[in-house]
């Protein structure tokens, strides 16, 4: 059971580091996609802080987004998926093992370009671990919520669009409770409410996508 | 035998139950809907607030509350379906979701539409407008799934998997948006609270809602029917019930 | 032993969007038995595979394994088969021998990397052991699935049309795996438009869809 | 000539048509991203009414972005791409089409829905007015510059990120023009500068990048 | 005019990676002649076929066509060519015949959809014309490619294993419509790995990489 859990990360581990400027690239999207702001906005140093918290999480959002188009599409396309799902294995493992090796390729990078970011837009100290804190404890919701979606919508056209649109409304809550927790700190007000908030919310999906996306695969490849 | 009962009679009979049921509730819906109507323009008092745009209330707090008891009712038969594997089931809820898309935009558009004299503005990040909007985006993610799907076995598992997942997120959600929205600011337009209300209003709501229920539950069997006939086509009762048109 | 019939199908009955490609199925497998579905193209024999692997669910009958439901021993089933499919299920950023060691791991199976390069060597690939995937060619591609499903030591194959795009080599080689897969007291069922000698071996047609007679147009 | 860059845009529009949910799913996809930020920064009014001018744009830009990574990978992988390569018609013609094509399904639309959305952020009337006329004349720029980066990455894996790498600061222009007539007309100044810009940098890339992508395909399909 | 070489070869060499798949490569082909290219799995017959078309450049050598420079001449050429690869170049989204008159359209030439209809149900595919291609069998998709190739009225065909996934009828049917083309004064380029039977036609053999001994194995 672990060992196949352990498998199924470290194949698509090393599938990623295969596609060496892949990974990459996905880290600078969010970097560019914050980065654009301050050019679509203008360069109020007091406004672009406001704001800060909020951009790098919907950036974080859509970054994830997009990777998790290909989480389950590839294996698809060269019939990869199938042979795993024929594999004596429970294919609830698989789809955890999916999330998480995609947690740890797209989401665990964030968090060391975010303190980064969060200084060009003139972040504090503190205010920067709480933005990481968030992260830590929000991407793997993104990742969980985002299996569900990308195994829902495998195989067809439009995949990629489509998959957002089912799953940023299930992104709300992650998105609310990771950045008002920032806001909060920017505020004065501690982020703890919003931080456990936020982890409660990480144990569920934890307890539940995996299910559903396990059942959604089964229903897709057929 | 009972096996066989659950897959083929029951779209059969059901075929037939909701033909029946359909004339009672377009109008069971249309005569309270006139009856609502009539408290709304005629019997209710205008508001020495808000004059005469506030009567938009009539249409949108029942359209608000339809969208999220349809949301309710299709989670309910994608749990069957899923558990009992029923037919019936995924087409009850693919029948239904339209009306709740509909009324979902209703809730908003006539919000908006009273925002605008109300609060001068046609939109506001408040708690209840965007989970509102949220809901909206779900059932159009919901719908644009079936569209995207052509084979209807994948089809209806899929979307009852993406409903059941936005049940458990709906109420999570709708606490995460109030709360969100109220940390930042004390309320700054905080709707109304419904400061004693008037009866005549309160019943026109009711009956409004009622009429709201009606016509969704008419709408949902008619297209219920449509989907019945087009996926039963080959079956031996659809192609006599055709020929006897 | 070898006289249980280890796969069986019941009134097996498909459909694909309105079409109901075919029903009322029933065949049954011993060990030491190839069954070869035959039927033109679009008849339905992919869809019959997939069943067969428990890819698909049927619209009516069942598929047992060892007089089981495939559903009630999922587990011990995908243990003992080995499915190729139209598609080749290698990854292209991988090359032939990390494809095949991953594939084994993914089936819970360790495969040594000597075992594993022997296997891909049998199949003339000796050249490409490094080389991703994603540039060899159409036939070795095909080549290297079956390394894997050499590897695999499943009971049962399923293959779908394996000799698509072999070069006569690879088809005599493909023969003497069946061959010797099929004596040694293993099961296939594959489906295949070219023709293929396999004198010597125990083998059931089945036809989906009307018999073609050939050189008919 | 002209024969031929008709098909091409019918082509692909009758495509579009037949992916019923597809296109509509691009235009939500816009309409969500925009309606995230709010959720992520705050509800003020007044800040939301400085950042919308900045948010519609990115998110337009997003937008095209995810459509177009899907602009020749689909006839790519199908080889359809191939062999309208091989057809007697020049490619610049067919690079053309398919860029003008991809605006007319995903550009176009977003000129209707902008206004909507602008409203959602309390715009006035005479700066949606001017919102609308950026977008008209930006997102033909977005296609036609998107097209080279589709050919480019055509193939490669985790081409859509690669895209956006390659992309994103090629927009940055008509970000800053775009965003900029949008909010010099919020601050009180005219759009004009910033309008006519946005129209030069325009016609600059029509007359340029259906060049460079047939160069780009013609490298690609090797 | 069937004595012009329409189609000639000159020092050829292709390189894929760092291998040299063949060099030195030096044919010609008159109106009326097939060109069969025969080889192992991997030896370079995709590469040749598509250095033919122009899809690729050559590391060395020249392609030329009625005596030109296929890149002189690249309107001409393909006007006169057709080419069907590994993959069908037909959408999933669109009906046979939508697929057939499109592709007709953006080569330039008009198709009428009697036409378009009659090649598809030559083909066989009278029960699939008004499905989208996404759910036809891994044959019928194929089929539909070489109704394609039927009525773009090239002079040159180039196919890469058009075989591939046919049923014998479409075997068959394709044998019929490749001595049709080449004896009414059409020129073919193929490779395909299973038995032709191609009596009648002038066959010009071309041998990549070393000649397999059948059965060796
Ligand atoms: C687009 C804008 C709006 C949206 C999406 C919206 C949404 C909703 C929803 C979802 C409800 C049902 C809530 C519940 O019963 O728990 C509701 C009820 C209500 N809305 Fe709105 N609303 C909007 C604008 C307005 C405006 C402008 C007003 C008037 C100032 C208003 C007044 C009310 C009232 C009085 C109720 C009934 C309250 C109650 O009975 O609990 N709404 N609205
Ligand atoms: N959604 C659908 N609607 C209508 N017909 C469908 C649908 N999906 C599949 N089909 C039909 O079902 C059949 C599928 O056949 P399958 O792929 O099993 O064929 P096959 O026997 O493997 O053929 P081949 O030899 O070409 O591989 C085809 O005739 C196809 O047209
Ligand atoms: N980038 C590369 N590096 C090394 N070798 C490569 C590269 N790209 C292609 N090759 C090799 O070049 C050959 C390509 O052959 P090609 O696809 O033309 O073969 P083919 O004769 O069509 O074979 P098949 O019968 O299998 O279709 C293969 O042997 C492949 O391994
Ligand atoms: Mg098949
Ligand atoms: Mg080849």
């Amino acid at each position: 059971m672990l060992r196949f859990l352990i498998t199924v990360i470290r194949r698509d581990l090393l599938l990623a580091a295969r596609r060496k400027g892949d990974w990459l690239t996905s880290q600078f999207f969010f970097v560019m996609v914050v980065s654009m702001f301050p050019l679509g906005i203008g360069p109020e140093p007091e406004m672009l802080r406001r704001i800060a918290p909020g951009v790098v999480w919907v950036a974080a959002l859509l970054a994830s987004l997009l990777s998790l188009s290909r989480l389950f599409a590839d294996d698809h396309r060269d019939g990869s998926l199938e042979q795993m799902l024929l594999s004596p294995e429970p294919p609830v493992l698989l789809a955890l093992g999916k999330a998480l090796a995609h947690w740890l390729i797209y989401g665990v990078p964030l968090l060391v370009i975010a303190p980064v970011l969060g200084l060009q837009f003139g972040l504090q100290a503190d205010v920067i671990g709480v933005l990481m804190l968030s992260l830590l404890i929000g991407t793997p919701v993104l990742s969980l919520l985002g299996s569900v979606g990308a195994a829902l919508t495998l195989g067809l056209r439009g995949g990629g669009v489509l998959l957002t649109l089912l799953i940023l409304p299930l992104y709300v809550p992650a998105l609310i409770f990771g950045a008002g927790a920032v806001d909060a700190t920017l505020a004065g007000l501690g982020p703890e409410a919003n931080l456990s908030l936020l982890a409660a919310f990480a144990m569920l999906t934890l307890m539940v996508a995996p299910w559903v996306t396990a059942a959604a695969l089964r229903i897709s490849i057929e | 035998m009972s096996f066989s009962i659950y897959k083929y009679a029951s779209p059969m009979t059901f075929y037939g139950l909701a033909g029946k049921m359909i004339p009672w509730f377009s109008w069971g819906a249309a005569i309270l809907a006139g009856l609502g109507l009539y408290i709304a323009f005629f019997m209710a008092p205008t508001d020495f607030q808000q004059g005469e745009a506030y009567r938009v209330i009539f249409i949108h707090v029942p359209a608000a509350w339809m969208s999220m008891f349809i949301y309710m009712v299709m989670a309910f038969w994608s749990a069957v379906g899923l558990a009992w594997n029923t037919r019936l089931s995924f087409m009850m809820s693919r029948a239904l979701a339209p009306t709740g898309a509909l009324f979902a935009f209703l809730s908003l558009w006539t919000g908006a539409m009273w925002g605008k004299p109300m609060w001068g503005a046609w939109w506001v990040w408040d708690a209840r407008l965007t989970s509102s909007l949220v809901l909206f985006f779900l059932y159009v993610g919901i719908i644009a799934l079936w569209s995207a799907i052509d084979d209807r076995r994948r089809g209806d598992k899929a979307g009852a998997l993406l409903i059941l997942v936005g049940a458990i997120n709906v109420p999570i959600i709708y606490f995460s948006v109030k709360w969100w929205n109220t940390l930042h600011q004390g309320a700054s337009v905080s709707l109304m609270q419904a400061p004693s209300m008037a009866a005549i209003m309160l019943m026109g709501m009711l009956v409004m809602a009622i009429a709201a229920w009606f016509y969704s539950i008419a709408v949902a069997m008619v297209r219920v029917r449509g989907i019945i006939l087009e996926r039963e086509r080959q079956t031996e009762w659809v192609k006599e019930l055709l020929e006897k048109n | 032993m070898s006289e249980i019939s280890h796969l069986a199908v019941r009134e097996l009955a498909c459909a694909r969007g309105e079409r109901t490609l075919f029903s009322g199925m029933n065949f049954q497998l011993r060990l030491g038995q190839l069954l070869l579905v035959q039927g033109g193209n679009g008849r339905g024999k992919t869809s019959l595979l997939r069943l067969l692997c428990g890819l698909a669910q049927p619209l009516e009958g069942e598929v047992h394994w060892r007089g089981q439901e495939i559903g009630g021993v999922r587990e011990e089933y995908h243990r003992e088969m080995a499915y190729i499919g139209h598609v080749n299920g290698i990854k292209d950023d991988l090359t032939p021998l990390e494809n095949l060691r991953l594939s084994a791991a993914l089936a819970g199976r360790h495969l040594d990397e000597r075992t594993a390069e022997q296997s891909l060597i049998r199949l003339g690939l000796e050249r490409c052991l490094d080389l991703p995937a994603r540039v060899l060619s159409f036939g070795q591609r095909r080549r290297v699935t079956l390394a894997g499903l050499m590897t695999a030591g499943a009971v049962l194959w399923i293959l779908d049309e394996p000799l698509t795009g072999l070069d006569v080599h690879g088809v005599a080689l493909m023969e003497g795996l069946l061959r010797d897969h099929v004596t040694g007291g293993g099961m296939v069922v594959m489906t295949t438009h070219q023709p293929l000698s396999l004198e010597g071996v125990a083998t059931v047609p089945l036809q989906v869809g009307p018999v073609l007679q050939p050189q008919e147009d």
